[in-house]
């Protein structure tokens, strides 16, 4: 056990998670496209099929729906195995499997058999990768009973809601975050280090507003808090929820019911999104602490356009959450 | 496939009469289900495999106890075959605490941890991707079981079809696929389904060769599948295999069944499995004089009982409703579903009379 | 042109547009798993076949991927198909052409090219499907920009928006009810008939609180307000609002901003819901309106069960949604 | 695929020309678009198509002009070919409003419904079926057209690729169905992403025969696809082409291509299609002296403009981000999306600098 920090790549410490559960239990394995010859679309695999062997890191055909149903049966017969889709995007194929019958085994089987499955894939925009592979699907993994979601913001999240997905027992869909891959951080060297799944993380301490990032947007958040307190002089508190299932209602609503408002920062579509959930569900629980309806910064609602200036406008970036803030008062 | 003029030779005279008496249990069991579902015990969707006996006694009995068995929504005899408790079987489908799966699957999620049956699932094709799973795991775990995953010849114009059979072969799973065609998905006739009707050969584009059965004759079945499982054991290769049989009742309950003649349905139970093998057990001397007529009563005996079991055992309590849905360990905080705490009125449990 | 009215079943209204828009257009032809010879699993293509022949009533493969994709190109290329997936469940098998291809295709192409796709399909539990063939998918395909989402409750609404939907040049997801299909009600004879998209229905006017029902809960909401009005003397205002792209929020915010109550309804899971984001653009619109959280009343949080208190315990009937309304006073 | 040592004759020389023009516009294009990434001109994934030109170009002077072609991702030679406006294609690079989707699409993305090529699509495998929905509205409408459709070898174990085969064979659909065997999908060399590596034998199973092209000899690629697309057009009846082929660049921009061999890159350059052919049109005579590098600088002419073109054309205004979500008729009302109507903070259009 040691107290040290040392600073990495939110990739490399999602790597490091990945070998240090292969390390710790034999029956963890990894498939995917292009996760071992190649290392990783986005490196996230980078080294493991060299180290650990093509028995336990296997590249995959291009077969979405199959690679996540094999990780389903394998789960339910003593596996461990932890499948990366390139991107979220592509899960859409995959869809069937993870909700159909990843989520619905336990329940429908009469608590029978677990499926101890992780399906790790990235989301995002920002890197003009256009209408097939920018999109933001969290608020869909979010709506089905059955899985446990995860959108962890930094590189301590990554690494310890990472190890927390592969040691439990739920399918867990994992959603990392392309513009993040590179973001560094500080990361506990303690190889025993995870982070529980249900705690929301407060990055900042405020008074005046709750703002609510999901995914990327709570490092957007931070940034807008730190404008909102020199430029504005407004005190707000920055929450990151880190899981979406479970999800810690409660440390929302203590921090709702402190500041009495509320912005939502998300990069999905508004309709039917995680602020659109969250704003429902703060809105039940504490109606009466609220000074001012809880907004919401999202993701324009358009497929994700190629051409820079038309993407950077179709994501939330830190000036509309400050407009969004200030709009509160 | 034996040579229609030659059949193959009969198994011992216990498992001869084990054969026998678990299609006849198959058979009872599911005109007793039907029945039931015409009283309303029985909901959802009830889908029958009676015509499918020997396809189904057949292909397990090529199994072994480790082995996984896994299968569609037409699976009560699949769950029977493995050994699964007839009267938690009933009780699954009166949707009772009593059931294979309490209540909560059904006639189309039967399910049995237990017997190493994996599954029946409702996503037609759903299945062949979890089945690819377990030859995985077991490749994986280095045991030497292998699965024996069956499905419809509807399912097989899935696109996890071509999926799995490509993964299975690449990563040579212990796998045995058997495709049951009993001549329709629903109402849709092969032909009008499968541009090649020849469905053993669907596998050999992808490396997975291809056998046919006779679905109508168990014995056919078993020595097919035993050659096929035998291959996917040791020799580290998937197979293919096609199951010609025909299911002599709709598809589910109700059916009015405008897509074939009644000639045909004639036809085909000229070749009735359980009936075809009792006579040749009755030739061969391995039973007697009113000896399938004892076997069936005693068949109908397991029903009856199944049935009161399934009549007695309680519904399930509503406030398990929740429960199952997560594995519920120690580090995992938070709401897992928004009822647990919403407002009362979110619930949605408590509904009046 | 008539003024008539008869009193048809849902499933034959849809039956009936089907026809007459067949009738209308060489192009629009229909494609589904055994809708041709066996009628349709829910008989709404009953005798379509017979009528219009193997050329434009093509029973498939059961390939839910392919034949929405077949939908797409065909539709690019000149026809009007209309694709019925057996329920909405099997859906997800054909996610990736419709969201990553159907939904963004006149986007991505820059407007070149239209869509005019229609794919229907039932939800809904009550028959003890199980969590397999239950499940409510409208939030989903709410989420999508590119998608008009249309959840008729009434026979009329069934025939008139599914004949604005054939004539549409958008990709529209055409949600019905199994719930519905045996349930009757007054349509107009009128051939010209249509129900356009985006006009919410009012089905009861009230002065109390509003009722938003989606899908068959609109029907249940419409009870509910019965009993309310008649045994606790609260009059509720009861909306439709019928199709949920485009939604039209005007005529509930009109309503809640009369009523300042507002319960929603429907039969879907409550985390990222329809309800959701109704309650969501609600208070955003009109908090200075309400006197009360906007509550939701929405399926259970589970796999749906098969055993059937347990299904019925899992999905809103009259009672809830009248606690629900009383919960607000 | 005809005999090595026997190539195929020559098309008469202004055909020939005209190839050899194509396929080094299209190599020129790409080089310079590739640069253009370098210099952050272009954005996103950048997927060249460089040593598949004869595979290209080869396949799509095959077509009628009413035929449909297409694509995939790596498609700005699908594009060329077809008569998209270089200058077009390269602003659409740019993400400029005179791109060919009005930047909306980018690389991956490309689209020209004037030239009938109906696009690039990012999902591996997702085209497949929309090609078939292109023949189903052929031969619906009753006319001649066929559809090719071009996908990878990877895009080969896609779910689509077995469910598109059985249907286009079952409903006798006239399109040609390409795999561009590169020998790779993405980093996953063929025989470790496929266990049947005869990617021409893969639709045989579905009732799709299958026929083999020499994907780096323009003509050999041209007859295999005229004779397929003969038979799909007059016999209704797909086909499955095989192109061997080989991509010389990384599979998009950044990648240290540690899955092959310098030498085995190096190999394949040998038979670098432009080259080749080139070559043996001068020992036809069909070009002479000088006339290589003429159409070569003609090619680099046609680029430059593009590159100049693009980077005049603007950027789409801001405003029109939601333009083409939805095709708006009279009839409907209502919050198309919610960004319309909503507290200005919504819509994410008004970033600061
Ligand atoms: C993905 C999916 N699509 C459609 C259905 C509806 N459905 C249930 S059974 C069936 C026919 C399947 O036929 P086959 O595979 O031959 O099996 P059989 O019923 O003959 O045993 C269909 C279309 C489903 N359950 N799942
Ligand atoms: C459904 C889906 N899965 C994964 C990807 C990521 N991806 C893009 S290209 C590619 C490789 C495709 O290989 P191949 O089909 O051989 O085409 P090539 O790139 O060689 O032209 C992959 C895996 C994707 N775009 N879509
Ligand atoms: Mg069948
Ligand atoms: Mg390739």
């Amino acid at each position: 056990m040691t107290d040290g920090v040392t600073t990495k790549r939110y990739r490399e410490a999602l790597n490091d998670a990945l070998r240090e559960e292969m390390l710790r239990d034999e029956t963890v394995m990894l498939m995917g496209e292009d996760i071992g010859v190649f290392n990783g679309a986005f490196k996230v695999t980078n080294g493991l099929l060299k180290e650990f062997g093509e028995k336990r890191v296997r590249d995959t055909p291009i077969s979405e729906n199959t690679i996540v149903g094999m990780g389903v049966g394998a789960a339910m017969t003593g596996l461990r195995p932890v499948v990366e889709l390139m991107t979220i995007n592509f899960s859409l194929l995959a869809m069937d499997q993870i909700v159909n019958h990843a989520a619905a085994i336990h329940y429908m089987f009469g608590g029978q058999v677990k499926v101890p499955l992780v399906v790790r894939m990235p989301q995002g925009a920002g890197h003009q990768l256009g209408p097939t592979h920018s999109h933001s699907w969290e608020a869909l993994y979010l709506h089905a009973p059955g899985l446990l979601v995860a959108t962890p913001s930094t590189a301590a999240d990554a690494k310890g809601l990472l190890k927390s997905a592969i040691r439990d027992d739920n399918p867990v869909i994992f959603i990392e975050h392309e513009y993040l891959y590179g973001q560094r951080g500080e990361v506990p060297d303690d190889p025993e280090f995870t982070v529980d799944f249900g705690h929301a993380a407060i990055r900042r301490e405020g008074t005046d507003v709750t703002i609510v990032g999901i995914s990327r947007m709570a490092i957007t958040a931070e940034r807008a808090a730190e404008t909102l307190s020199t430029e504005h002089d407004i005190s707000a508190e920055v929450i990151d929820p880190r899981t979406l299932r479970p999800l810690d209602l409660d440390t929302i609503l203590d921090s709702v019911r402190k500041t009495n408002r509320c912005i939502i920062v998300e990069e999905g579509w508004p309709h039917g999104g995680v602020g659109a959930n969250l704003a429902a569900l703060i809105q039940e629980q504490a109606f009466d602490w609220l000074d001012a309806p809880i907004g919401r910064v999202t993701g324009a609602d358009v497929p994700m356009p190629y051409s820079k200036p038309l993407e950077q406008a179709a994501f939330p970036h830190e000036p509309q959450v400050v407009e969004a803030v200030r709009h509160l008062f | 496939m034996a040579d229609q003029a030659q059949p193959r030779p009969l198994p011992d005279p216990v498992t001869s009469r084990e054969w026998l008496q678990t299609m006849m249990l198959i058979r009872r069991f599911e005109e007793r289900a039907g029945e039931m579902y015409a009283k309303a015990k029985v909901g959802g969707f009830l889908h029958l495999a009676i015509g499918e006996e020997a396809a189904i006694v057949g292909c397990a009995r090529a199994l072994r106890d480790d082995d996984y068995l896994i299968s569609t929504y037409r699976s009560h005899g699949h769950a029977l075959v493995r050994g699964s408790n007839p009267d938690a079987v009933m009780a699954e489908l009166f949707g009772r605490e009593g059931g294979l799966c309490r209540g909560r699957g059904g006639s189309m999620h039967m399910f049995d941890l237990a017997n190493r049956f994996m599954g029946g699932y409702g996503i037609v094709g759903g299945n062949l991707p979890i089945a690819a799973g377990f030859g995985l795991a077991s490749d994986y775990l280095g045991t030497d079981d292998a699965t024996l995953c069956t499905f419809g010849d509807g399912a097989i114009n899935q696109g996890t079809f071509g999926e799995t059979m490509n993964l299975a072969a690449l990563w040579k799973l212990p796998v045995v696929f058997l495709v049951t065609n009993n001549q329709f998905g629903m109402g849709t006739a092969l032909e009008r389904h499968s541009a090649n009707t020849d469905l053993q050969e669907r596998g050999q584009s992808f490396g997975v060769p291809g056998m046919r059965c006779d679905g109508m004759d168990v014995v056919d079945t078993y020595e097919v599948c035993r050659e096929a499982l035998e291959t996917a054991r040791t020799e580290r290769q998937p197979v293919l295999v096609e199951a010609i049989t025909y299911r002599f009742r709709g598809h589910s309950m109700a059916d009015p069944e405008e897509y074939r003649t009644k000639d045909q349905v004639e036809e085909w139970r000229k070749r009735d499995p359980i009936i075809t093998f009792a006579e040749r057990l009755r030739e061969a001397d391995i039973i007697g004089e009113g000896d399938a007529e004892q076997m069936d009563a005693d068949a109908v005996k397991v029903v009856d009982d199944a049935v009161a079991f399934a009549d007695a055992s309680p519904f399930p309590a509503l406030e398990s409703l929740y429960d199952d849905i997560y594995v519920l360990g120690d580090q995992l905080k938070g709401w897992y579903s928004v009822d647990e705490r919403g407002a009362g009125v979110q619930k949605g449990e408590d509904i009046g009379a």
